[in-house]
């Protein structure tokens, strides 16, 4: 059921003080990983969301559990850009910054702009906080950061333990409270209504009314900080964005792959085997599955990876809507298997949330880096169609699509998700069940036994995909395997023109694909001096980076790849279309690669592998070394 | 429903059978075409999985549903598929290097899960389709193609990693032994949860009478003991037995000792401590026990209980609705 | 040679340690730091060899040489190791799921192979790193992020299992009880063949008090036996004990049962079965035993077997001459 | 010791039939895979490169054990080629073919050159037999064969049985000598030496006199036969071939390879480790390897390729020189350790023997599809280099070279050969031991810990190696990982510019190899029509090829990549020297993606995936279509 909008309630107080409003806001929040720096971001991302905002959000945790509190290591960031227009990243350089101790504050600084509000926690700049996290001094205290930024000392631990004292709670679980004092601030600062988050604080903390009693005095107690000190001089609003009609929730990407696939198997009408080994950043599809038993969900969290594959292909054999993920290191030990997927012609989706590479690599972290896996890790010929999600609310489009395209040619087909996008969160149009694509899938009927006329699993329809008999299926018993086998019949064969003409098949059916997917769209004029190709989670700085470009004057457009194997049918075309192609991706050039091979096209790539997604600025800045002059003095 | 009455041939696929001549495997071939009509199950409703090995050319042979998977990964397939197709009779067709080298964990885990399937192993203690190199189950010091000086490597007993893993029926026939072979694949198949079958077959081309204590008719009287369930163990045509001593089993004369002190064997013993002491007796020091070493009943499985799970949630939370889902939680309206 | 005297401090490596607070590890590495320099092996020729997971990090703390492999396989990398530098003190620290889960087959090989490594498995029954997902250790039924509606599987015991592979040295200690666990630890780097030390390890955050039986100091005197050899498993503080009647274990109290009835520990029976009803013991059925439940010598390793082969080579064949093997077999002469 | 010259022993008679001398001839030998041809083939092979023949093998066995006797899936052949001058390939039409039975007719016909001599065992062509393989009639009554071919045929059982009755072998025993008797035939026929095959004989059946005996006189009563009967006219003489001056053996690939690998082993003064899990067509390696126990091997058969590969991880850590091998699926299964090998920077060397793909595919036969694998089968960016060995023999330098490359870049090489080299076998020049290069390997030396001055794991030298500080060194206790590591300190970093840094340098560590390893050489003028650019096995049938279009007036030159990641420094010059390049491949095109993608040249390719190597002919014809017509008026 839809919230009825924040503005009816009554439990936020307004404030008094005065109120700028501008387009868009981008704040991070950061601290140790116990200071609860998520739920905080979460909760500003939710309430943006409700204000009628758009909103993007990039949360950044430390690889450690719970790494040594107030180390540099133990640093937990969320960042979020809410904003009036359309957005598509969470912002590049700060507007606000909130930091919880000296590690945060040294960590995080280089992103605020000049002139940006630098809120910090006073009471966690101690001398054994600075040592800790290796600061020679309190860094609060160093000039330049007055000088530099709006600098707001808060000392909010006593305060909140002020706010909190009626409760009697004990110190530390007082303490705890200091996360909701910070939010009342920040909220106060942008204009933001407390009502969803005290709704929260209820659902949460309803067993434990102290507890929940106390974060809401905190939450208040922020807010009323933030009305009355004569630091803040006003605060700020940001208008609803004109989104497309309709009902809105916000949406992270893995939550989105997990309802795009249970959307699938209801579309499809087969229940849905889930497959995985636990591993980051791809675990929380397998938390967000698990909990679909109720729409026929069979989730295995099998013995590795590899268990998890083979279970998968003997689900999918079995004709259920089968489905695996994993990040990087899980799907190479996955490739062999994968392999014997593609031979067995039976259709499943095999997800790649991938993350810094390579070995073991940066696992917290996002990366484009598994690309040319996708494409290559496996021995011997074998193809498999990839598509990529773009966004996090993209990811259920991408999972709906996976399920189709698998159906229909009888196929694996990969999903290459990121990091990034996987922990993002957007708003996301809630479509209606109606409006979504059925995926029709057949079985071949049953029919009594004929040695004289056996069934032949090998036989194609027009998209060269086999029948998918499945066991139970009367008279159509047969055995597949991982050896060549023979058109049509599926027995082993050995036979050389055989060999090649399996081989050449398994290739066009791949192929083929590109004949009943969408032709690439292009943001932008259909020929200029440069196109921007791009894939994945890099859409967002990408598009925003174009955009930018195409402000200043400029002839750039940009294409954003959905399908990386096969390729739009129109991609040659349009990449002829322009003077200059650039591939800005989170790898080495992997997509340039691939393109530069197949259309011998002087592709040009901005690659940056930091574990980061790219910032907008930086794209723009590099881009234009590769438009004309003259453009830009145009546009100047 | 009448199903129709099937024979042993009927369940022989058009493919020719490509083991060597003299290979041990066409007799367990031959006893699962034969015991599979009288178990009542169609054909269509019958699956065999296997690995990569000679043995796992077994599924091309049956007219029945298969997989010819990869190598020691015949267990993942047959959970994906008995886990959503419960309905399905799933046979696991495996090597001794498929099962206990590249496949070790696997085993131990679709045995631990205790998923209905029954799984065929098909003991040569070598590497037979590589043509030769030892195997997990090789005897310490065989002299083979990757081992000229012999292996060094202690030998693993399928049976005992199972019962470790608590597998819930643990056995051993013989290819040779064909009644017994049979019988034992049948009350595996009755089974409810993972049978075990461990079968020793001669690979007469590179590890020819390896087993031959065991396989030969004469010697095998001497060497093996038939277990029978609440019957004490003899062998040797009735004339020795097996005897409990303290913490030890010991070879005993059946005209010397009490037929009271003789061990009975139990094998719906819950505790698989005595059962792993059958499994570790070895020739030449011990006869060797075959039969159903452990059948226990009533333990849950994993196709039983994957599947109650989405009952259960479908009876707390009622189907699973698209709508309702997108709309849980937090939403606003635009426009 | 006089070797420097080092103390518990000089094991320490540069690198912040990064469990939470809180956390079981940290009372392991504690006791590693401590009693490797009464080992009085020098710290170059140590060598902690681990997988992924929390407990995995662990070589990064310690100043020796060290390896923070890939999940589940640092057995692999150990035996690599071990067969070619046999003089090195090689460690294998693992977790339940790195060692149980994707590590299964490695963990069985390396055991039946006997290779001289210690392996410590920190047991949480719990992924710590990946956040809580249940484990293969993880009880029936819990209830973690993976299994909202309780894990279906039944648990593996860790011992059991190396038992079943005839691990030459098997033991179990806890980590708030660090004495024992000192002294477990030292008894498994002095054992010649693979060691395994099973660490019951609090994972306090996403599995709290999982073992709270057998951690916490008041309960454990009621719930563990302290294992030691030649002794009556006694427990609650000499109250009670474990006797065997036919072929099951039982508790008894002391004082009402004849000291000669109990069941006397053998740490050294090379026959594992007794062991295995030891392992099988499962709280809150039964207490849990602690200590050295299995430790067999005189088993030959892999690594000194691997070794003693190219020696005999070497004094048989002499040692290898690239040019003798090139001119072995038929060749003849150009030009 | 080298063995006198074949025709200083008088144990063979001589023929008294007219003989021609002809520059080469190319025979199969095919049979029941019981039927002993690969033995038949082994010893013509040998004899042949005895009697100074340039010699080139092709063994084809079926995929089975011992698939049905009789059966098509159970025929077995041998091929060579002996000529008497340098020859590339085994051949691709036959001059001779000799069959045992039905089956082995008809799989086998088809590449026997009109008018070439048919030898076929008449016993073996029973009514029962044709039915076994599938044949309506007895093919030898056809008359198209005695109009096409020579037809030569022979009762071979029943004379042998008749030459070996004195020995009172039982029909089973005596039957198994018939191989002998074709190969006294076959000897006859191309005036071959029967010496060193009666000493194999001696030497295998010492044990066994009457086994020796019967099978001496098998082989004579064939010899005799062809001396006495009327069917053979005349028999035909192959003169020695002008090879380098040297002592000569023959050898195959596999072989080949463990032998480099033990001299490699040798010449860095290491030990070798050899860590494996068996698979066709690799295990040979294993088999030949663990034999070298005297040269310090310690061989390793693990539970599964994972273990293997790690295994020699640790090996490698520990300070050896550490070897893995395995074939397409194998390999897939080490990606993931694969990578942390090169994360770690140890040195060692993993070889894939590339069989026929995918899935299990078609594991007894050849194939290069696995190159793509090699340079992409991990996550994340992950380059390692990457080198061919182009014949059976050169699979010994190419261990060799890789050694080194591992150990002066410390990293993992890979090495790529193929079913066809790996089983293939040549005439092989023994080299001088002390001609071969000797590798130096440096670890760090030990010293007193220093905890404020530590050691430096990831400090790099000219080549951008890092030192092999092994365990047992004093004070340079270091710790290694799959997590992304400090650049010199290799503790854990999460830096993003770091990380940057640290993908960038090990590409770089690679990519430098080019500045070390020799120019690409050219086979040809440096510049032409045509460049056929090749890889790995394909070498002999590209050169042949190649050659032939030379003789024809082509401008066309052969450039065969040894080093395929990197490059040869000099390659773009030489594409670009070129108006066409064409790369042969038995795959899709891998390599023509790599080269298209770097180079943006227009490379076009000629691909075959039949589990076969390329004939000449079949190339010959391809290539002329991509060569101006006027070329080929100017040879005509
Ligand atoms: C990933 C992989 N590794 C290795 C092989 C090669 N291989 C095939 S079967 C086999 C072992 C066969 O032994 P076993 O399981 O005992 O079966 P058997 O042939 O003896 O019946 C091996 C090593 C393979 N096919 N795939
Ligand atoms: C190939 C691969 N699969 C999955 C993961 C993710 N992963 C890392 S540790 C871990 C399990 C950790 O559990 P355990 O071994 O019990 O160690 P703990 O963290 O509890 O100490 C998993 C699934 C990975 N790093 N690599
Ligand atoms: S190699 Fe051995 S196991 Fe394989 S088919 Fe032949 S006899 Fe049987
Ligand atoms: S998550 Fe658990 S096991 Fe991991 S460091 Fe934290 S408390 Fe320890
Ligand atoms: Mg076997
Ligand atoms: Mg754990």
């Amino acid at each position: 059921m839809a919230t009825a909008p924040p503005d009816q309630n009554d439990l936020t107080p307004t404030s008094t003080k005065k109120s700028q409003s501008v387009e868009g806001i981008t704040v991070r929040l950061a601290g140790d990983s116990g200071d609860g720096m998520q739920l905080l971001g979460t909760q500003l991302t939710n309430t943006s969301a409700l204000a009628g905002n758009d909103v993007a959000t990039f949360p950044d945790f430390p690889a450690e559990i719970r790494a040594p509190r107030g180390t540099r290591a133990g640093v937990s960031g969320f960042q979020v850009q809410f904003a009036s227009d359309k957005i598509f990243t969470p912002g590049d350089t700060l507007d606000a910054l909130v930091v919880m101790n000296p590690a945060a504050m040294v960590t995080n600084l280089g992103d605020l702009r000049k002139g940006g509000i630098l809120i910090a926690n006073e009471d966690g700049f101690t001398a054994k906080e600075c040592k800790i996290a290796k600061v020679e001094s309190n860094p609060l205290d160093a000039n330049v950061i007055e000088e530099t930024y709006r600098l707001i000392k808060v000392p909010m631990t006593s305060l909140t333990r002020e706010a909190v004292a009626e409760f009697e709670l004990g110190a530390k679980i007082a303490d705890r409270c200091k996360n909701f004092f910070a939010m009342g601030i920040v909220y106060w600062l942008f204009g933001r209504s407390l009502e969803p988050t005290l709704r929260f604080i209820n659902d949460k903390f309803g067993k434990k009314p102290e507890i929940a009693a106390a974060n809401e005095a905190a939450l208040r107690a922020g807010w009323a900080f933030g009305e009355t000190t004569e630091a803040f001089g006003e605060s700020y609003q940001v208008e609803a964005a004109e989104l497309e009609p309709g009902v809105y929730r916000n949406i992270m990407g893995n939550q989105a792959m997990a309802w795009g696939l249970v959307a699938a198997s209801k579309l499809s009408e087969k229940q849905m085997f889930f497959g995985t080994y636990p591993i980051t950043p791809a675990s929380d599809i397998l938390h967000e599955v698990t909990k679909f038993k109720n729409f026929g969900v069979r989730s295995f969290q099998a013995e590795d990876e590899i268990a998890a594959m083979c279970a998968t292909i003997g689900a999918a054999f079995g004709g259920s809507m089968a489905v695996t993920s994993s990040s990087g290191p899980g799907i190479a030990l996955k490739g062999e298997a994968m392999g014997l997927g593609m031979m067995l012609e039976l259709p499943m989706i095999i997800i790649n949330v991938q993350r810094g590479g390579p070995s073991t690599g940066l696992p917290t972290k996002t990366e484009q880096s598994d690309l040319l896996q996708a494409m290559f890790g496996r021995n011997g010929e074998a193809p498999l169609p990839i598509i990529a999600p773009r966004s996090p609310g993209d990811c259920f489009d991408t999972a709906i699509e996976a399920w189709k395209l698998a159906t229909e040619t009888m196929v694996p087909v990969i999903i290459l998700s990121d990091g990034y996008i996987a922990n993002g969160s957007e708003p996301w149009r809630i479509p209606e069940v109606d409006s979504l694509p059925r995926i029709k899938v057949e079985h071949p009927e049953g029919r009594p036994f004929d040695a004289e006329d056996p069934f032949k699993p090998y036989e194609r329809d027009e998209n060269l995909a086999r029948p998918w008999a499945i066991p139970g299926t009367e008279g159509l018993m047969h055995r597949v395997g991982g050896l060549e086998k023979e058109d049509v019949t599926g027995n082993v064969s050995y036979d050389p023109l055989n060999h090649q003409h399996m081989t050449d098949t398994r290739q066009a059916k791949v192929d083929r694909i590109a004949e009943r997917i969408p032709e690439q769209e292009i943001f932008g004029p259909p020929s200029g001096d440069l196109l921007v190709l791009s894939w994945g989670g890099t859409y967002g700085a990408c598009h925003t980076a174009v955009s930018k470009l195409q402000g200043l004057g400029h002839r750039a457009s940009h294409a954003h790849l959905r399908h990386l194997n096969p390729f739009p049918r129109n991609l040659e075309e349009i990449l002829n279309s322009f003077s200059r192609v650039v591939i800005p991706e989170l790898n080495t050039g992997q997509l340039r690669m691939l393109i530069r091979s197949k259309y011998l096209v002087d592709a040009a790539g901005i690659n940056k592998v930091q574990g980061k997604p790219f910032n907008v600025t930086e794209l723009v800045d590099e881009l234009v070394e590769y438009l004309p002059r003259v453009a830009a003095t145009r546009a100047g | 429903m009448s199903l129709p009455v099937l024979k042993a041939n009927d369940f022989a696929s058009d493919q020719d059978v490509r083991w060597c001549p003299g290979c041990g495997d066409y007799s367990i071939l031959a006893q699962m075409k034969k015991i599979l009509p009288d178990l009542g199950f169609p054909r269509e409703k019958t699956v065999f999985v296997s690995g990569i090995g000679c043995s796992s050319r077994f599924p091309y042979y049956m007219n029945t549903y298969g997989m010819h998977s990869i190598h020691g990964r015949a267990p993942g397939f047959a959970t994906g598929l008995k886990s959503t197709r419960p309905e399905l009779m799933v046979w696991v067709i495996t090597g001794d290097g498929d099962s206990l080298s590249i496949g070790g964990n696997h085993f131990i885990h679709v045995l631990r899960r205790n998923l209905d399937v029954n799984i065929v192993l098909f003991n040569n203690r070598i590497y037979g389709l590589t043509k030769g190199q030892y195997s997990p189950t090789s005897d310490e010091g065989q002299v083979t193609k990757s081992t000229p000086m012999g292996a060094i490597d202690h030998p693993l007993s399928p049976l005992s990693i199972a019962l470790a893993a608590e597998a819930t029926f643990v056995a051993r026939s013989v290819d040779t032994h064909v009644k017994h072979l049979g019988a034992t694949l049948t009350r595996a198949a009755q089974h409810k949860g993972t049978s075990l079958v461990e079968v020793y077959q001669n690979c007469n081309v590179f590890n020819d009478g390896a087993m031959a204590y065991a396989q030969d008719r004469a010697q095998r009287k001497e060497n093996l003991i038939e277990l029978e369930p609440g019957k004490p163990l003899v062998f040797g045509g009735g004339k020795k037995a097996i005897r409990m001593v303290g913490t030890r089993l010991e070879v005993v004369n059946t005209d010397e000792v009490p037929a009271d002190d003789l061990l009975i064997h139990d094998e719906n013993e819950p505790n698989p401590s005595i059962q792993m002491m059958l499994a570790r007796m070895k020739y030449p020091e011990m006869p060797e026990p075959i039969g159903v070493l452990r059948a226990v009943d009533g333990v849950p499985t994993y196709d039983d209980q994957i599947n109650e799970q989405v009952e259960l949630a479908r009876s707390q939370k009622g189907d699973g609705d698209l709508d309702a889902l997108f709309r849980s939680g937090d939403t606003w309206v635009v426009g």
